[in-house]
């Protein structure tokens, strides 16, 4: 069907690509959950005024378009700081902080989600508040969070396809690139869409199968 | 403080361009969430026909809109499908990138719903003398919209959010694009999108707002 | 009349009906009683066509509900039923339930559908509640709302499935009361249910099902009084 | 130190070069940067005896990239328009463009002033797009669409998405000679000042202007400006980087 | 021995609690009785801490729970509670639910805590359920085995709150044999129960609620047999 100028190397180009987008997901997801879990926890036992200030950041960066929030986090750090970050650095803290806004709703959610009763049972057998958290509410909370924190992963997964305005050559760029040399949009978006169905679908079928294990006992 | 002047006033002076801006920002949101609500029913009708085609034509768009990124899917929407000869605008393209991932997403979402709606309500329909179709439409659609409400308000935040990516397909009309080509001009770059950002902010809270007030007339049962 | 010729149905290994034969007369109120799991609700299921079955025969009024020509949800419209769990529907007020599917199914004006409605909803008592949401209901409430409904399509016959067994104590009564006030009206009923009280006093006949087979059928004074089967005896020791 | 020291004491110098704008910025078959402008930072760099690092730049990043440090200068082909200088600090000229006017195939268009009531195109951020929207608004009537790069806006122009664009004679011809964009044909040039394009970099770092100023005077009188506009342009005269009748 | 002196306590402007005073000494077996929402859940939360009260004092052995200075959770583990939901720890074995707080609240060893566990867990009936996960026990066994997870801290009371409302008719009698059993045994136990035949029994005393005040407290024969009150009167002929 596909009469293409594709060569190997560029096929290895692509998974570069991939390479850096998975890269940068990675390293926004893992401190994005730990921050994430802080603020969650943190919101949950300050109650809703005391945590205002952090509710309102994390609600901001859920609120503007992350593109924005690229360019902005660019041109405050850079341009207004003057610090030396490389695009890299920029990325994964806006994807960073936007991963922990969102995971902070689901650590919130999967608390909520502890049956007060289980942790009154908990309390009264002389449990501390730590020791009810980290033996009962947590192992908890998470079968009931981690479906949709795999569902964020794989949303942060995406977005990052935006984390070209700050040079970060990802997969989405690096197919734009090879676009512009090899002029064969159809085909090599198909490529790129497929990279991501790959790395995104398989991730998806796992959460949705831990959904449907955890939902019935 | 800064090795930086700010150069509030010059950006200022462009808001009255901005917010004209964040009206197109605003249709386009609107039309891709009338648009995806009705094209997720249908999806969702198809999931449930039994049929295979059908319910595989369904499953194939959730799981590509659900598992590519927005950006994607609106650079095919304008440069993919040009390869087969059609052409659409800016503004139709971004339209149709954001209605697809809409309409998958909230396909999802119906279903998730439809499992909290007994089975005994779509009885109680048929033993009525309703037809399966009559019964979706009057007793379980209503429904299974109330359950998915807030999953439709966050939508149309993401909907809102997505048409920043418009500027990929040549559109400069909404607020990202017109801020990006005030940005070109004078290269104020972080006091233009500081304040394309807050309008943002003020956009997604106003619907969110508004979404409560229509939950709080809507739903009063 | 309702007639039920030698009806076989299974779900998948499970065989739930196994032949039965039962003949209802216009203007009887016949009452079914039986075991968990004896296939009652199931009967109810198949006589309105809700569940296929597997052979036998089915007729309401002569017209076979299980023929392929068979407009089932025009010979829904004959036969109200009213089930265990309330079946409200939530989003819409108690008199938008009833007036529902007079209007869509039958195609009233919307006068039309409201008068009627809250006809029948005062018939059951709730003709103060048109305007408010089934949520704010008891349970009792519910079902008699559900009654309504029923009745609001003008049906010839009315099929009830323990209505009063998701209840409170207290509001059983109330439901049954509104059972007795049909019966009482001439409507032809098939009423399954707990409640030996209320089958003796307001059933021509009751039938008594056992895992399938409808075991004994007779007027109630023969029946609660003189049991044939030891398994009649045995189930009506248990709920005494 | 100033900028000048830092860049001669890190080692490196990063340029800002934009690669979908062939022959300047560009990509080989192994996808590496190649092109006019890469040569000319590789010149740079060697002049001020560090080694180049090029940093791939959309047009619409060029400034903000400088802005934010994550480049030194940048040879990305930057018109001097007056509103930029107020950002950042230019150099003296070191190219300059003449703008063409190229439309699909199948476009009946005779010459510029053809693309009344078109849809018309060209990259966000650039001179020839400025000057563009202007036009289109001057005219009242037809479509203008900035796309985020050189790239898009061909791919949108050979896909027929878009009737016409004005881009420069050197992008225009490259573009129309390689074969990578079917359908579409030269039309006239484009009624525009001639197109300067400076070096730039922070505005307050004189001494580093002052360098690149006299290091595209070297380029010139050294031949080496006519050498790569050989090696990426083709034959004929490079452009006259002098205003007749003032100095700067 | 628990003394509860004076006691008030309020939900928002709900008074729950009005002045309840009442000492069970080391080795009795109080029952409590009384209608929905009378406060009897309410005092047993409050006797160990986990609701705060607004007036009055509770003594544990002494000790006030509701001081500044009390160590709760020291307090807790003398204090056994089980509630009327099942509570099981659900992504915990049987086992693992038992040995848990004995491992992390008291610092036992592994092997400790487990053999006191198996101890336990064969006394209501589960030796044979060790590495079963909640969710395959009945709810019987459910609350057979939170009995067991709170004798595993070898507490000196146990509160006990309805623990059998929520259980179906057959199972009800496994669990009330395992009270009965801890009573036998000399533990000092407030029960609330709407069991009055195992009240009857058991206790030897019962107190009856009514509206946040504890309008009776006597031993049964002469509780039941001889009731003061209206309200007393009222509750039992209901009951029975
Ligand atoms: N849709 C179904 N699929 C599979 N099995 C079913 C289905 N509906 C009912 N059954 C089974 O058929 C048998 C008879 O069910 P049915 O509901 O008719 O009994 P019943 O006499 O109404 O009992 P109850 O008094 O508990 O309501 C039961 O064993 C039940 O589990
Ligand atoms: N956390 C709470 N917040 C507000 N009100 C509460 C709370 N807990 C209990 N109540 C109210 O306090 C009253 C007494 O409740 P309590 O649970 O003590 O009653 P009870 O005697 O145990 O009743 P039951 O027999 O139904 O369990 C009830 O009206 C209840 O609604
Ligand atoms: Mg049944
Ligand atoms: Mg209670």
């Amino acid at each position: 069907m596909f009469d293409t100028a594709l060569s190997a190397a560029d096929l290895w180009f692509l998974t570069k690509g991939a390479g850096m987008t998975i890269l940068v997901t990675a390293v926004s997801v893992v401190f994005g959950t730990v921050l994430g879990i802080v603020f969650g926890v943190f919101r949950y036992q300050l109650g809703a005024i005391w945590a205002a200030p952090v509710t309102f950041v994390l609600d901001v960066s859920r609120s503007i378009p992350l593109l924005i929030q690229l360019v902005l986090a660019n041109a405050f750090l850079g341009t207004v700081l003057r610090l030396q970050m490389s695009g890299f650095t920029v990325a994964c803290m806006v994807l960073t902080l936007y991963t922990a806004a969102y995971c902070a709703e689901i650590v919130r959610g999967g608390i909520d989600a502890v049956p007060l009763n289980t942790r009154r049972a908990a309390r009264s057998l002389g449990m501390t508040w730590a020791q009810d958290m980290r033996y009962i509410v947590m192992p908890l909370a998470t079968r009931v969070a981690l479906p949709s924190w795999i569902g964020l992963a794989l949303g942060v997964m995406k977005d990052s396809a935006l984390v070209y305005v700050v040079q970060v050559v990802e997969l989405m760029k690096s197919t734009q690139i090879l676009i512009t040399r090899l002029q064969e949009p159809l085909f090599l978006l198909l490529i790129c869409g497929l990279f991501y169905f790959v790395i995104s679908f398989p991730l998806a079928r796992f959460g949705g199968y831990l959904e449907k294990r955890w939902s019935n006992d | 403080m800064f090795g930086y002047t700010f150069q509030w006033k010059q950006a200022l002076s462009k808001l009255p361009q901005m917010l004209d801006g964040a009206l197109v920002t605003m249709e386009i949101a609107l039309l891709s969430m009338a648009i995806g609500i009705a094209l997720a029913v249908l999806l969702t009708l198809f999931r449930l026909s039994g049929n295979r085609v059908l319910n595989g034509f369904a499953v194939t768009w959730v799981e590509v809109a659900r598992n590519t990124p927005a950006l994607f899917q609106i650079y095919m929407a304008h440069f993919g499908v040009a390869s087969f000869g059609i052409h659409f605008s800016p503004f139709t393209s971004l339209l149709i990138g954001i209605t697809f991932n809409n309409a998958g997403y909230l396909a999802e979402n119906f279903r998730g719903a439809l499992k909290a709606i007994p089975e005994t309500q779509t009885r109680a329909g048929r033993s009525l003398g309703m037809t399966p179709l009559e019964a979706f439409g009057y007793i379980v659609m209503p429904q299974m919209l109330r359950i998915a409400f807030l999953p439709m308000t966050n939508q149309m935040v993401w909907a809102i959010l997505m048409t920043s990516l418009g500027v990929t397909v040549g559109l400069n009309i909404d607020l990202y694009g017109v801020t990006q080509d005030l940005n070109a001009l004078t290269f104020r770059t972080f006091e233009l999108f500081a304040i394309a950002g807050v309008i943002f902010y003020l956009i997604t809270k106003i619907i969110q707002l508004g979404a409560r007030l229509v939950a709080a007339r809507l739903f009063r049962y | 009349m309702i007639e039920i010729e030698n009806v076989y149905k299974s779900f998948g290994a499970l065989q739930v009906l196994k032949g039965i034969n039962l003949t209802v007369p216009n203007g009887e109120v016949l009452t079914v009683i039986g075991g968990s799991g004896s296939g009652k609700s199931t009967l109810l299921t198949c006589i309105n066509g809700l569940e296929k079955i597997d052979s036998g025969r089915i007729l309401v009024d002569g017209t076979d509900v299980h023929a392929k020509s068979t407009d089932l949800n025009k010979l829904r419209q004959k036969l109200g039923i009213v089930f265990q769990q309330f079946n409200a529907f939530p989003h819409l007020t108690v008199l938008e339930n009833v007036t529902l599917a007079p209007r869509k199914v039958l195609g009233q004006s919307k006068e039309q559908a409201r008068e009627m409605a809250v006809k029948q909803l005062s018939h059951v008592g709730l003709g103060d509640k048109l305007d408010v949401y089934p949520s704010r209901l008891s349970g009792g409430q519910q079902q008699r709302m559900a009654i309504a409904r029923a009745l609001a399509m003008s049906p010839d016959y009315m099929l009830f499935d323990e209505v009063t067994s998701a209840l409170d104590p207290q509001l059983v009564g109330e439901v049954l009361d509104t059972l007795r006030l049909l019966a009482s009206e001439g409507m032809t009923m098939i009423c399954v249910t707990h409640e030996m009280k209320f089958a003796r006093e307001v059933s021509d006949r009751v039938a008594f099902f056992d895992k399938g087979v409808m075991a004994e059928i007779a007027p109630p004074a023969q029946l609660f009084d003189a049991p044939q089967t030891e398994s009649l005896k045995t189930f009506l020791a248990a709920t005494h | 130190a100033d900028k000048l020291d830092d860049i001669i004491a890190s080692g490196t110098l990063r340029c800002a070069v934009t690669l979908d704008f062939p022959p300047m910025g560009m990509r080989d078959a192994s996808n590496n940067p190649i092109g006019f402008d890469v040569d000319y930072c590789n010149d740079l760099a060697a002049a001020l005896g560090v080694t180049a690092e090029i940093v791939d730049t959309p047009f619409p990043e060029r400034i903000p990239a400088l802005m934010s440090g994550r480049v030194d200068v940048g040879v990305a082909s930057t018109s001097d328009t007056l509103e930029r200088a107020k950002t950042v600090g230019f150099s003296i000229p070191y190219y300059a463009f003449e703008n063409a006017v190229v439309a699909n195939d199948k476009v009946e268009m005779a010459d510029w002033e053809g693309m009344k009531g078109k849809t018309v195109g060209a990259t966000a951020g650039t001179y020839e797009a400025i000057w563009l929207e202007g036009q289109v608004k001057a005219w009242g009537e037809g479509e203008f669409r900035p796309y985020q790069t050189q790239a898009d806006v061909f791919l949108a122009l050979s896909q027929g998405q878009l009737d016409a664009t004005v881009s420069t004679v050197e992008v225009a011809e490259a573009n129309v000679k390689s074969g990578n964009f079917p359908g579409i044909k030269i039309v006239d040039k484009a009624p525009m000042v001639p197109d300067y394009v400076a070096l730039f970099t922070m505005r307050n770092e004189y001494g580093l202007i002052n360098y690149l100023d006299l290091f595209v005077n070297q380029q010139v009188r050294t031949g080496r400006y006519a050498e790569l506009y050989k090696k990426w342009v083709g034959d004929g005269e490079p452009a006259n980087l002098s205003v007749p009748g003032v100095d700067r």
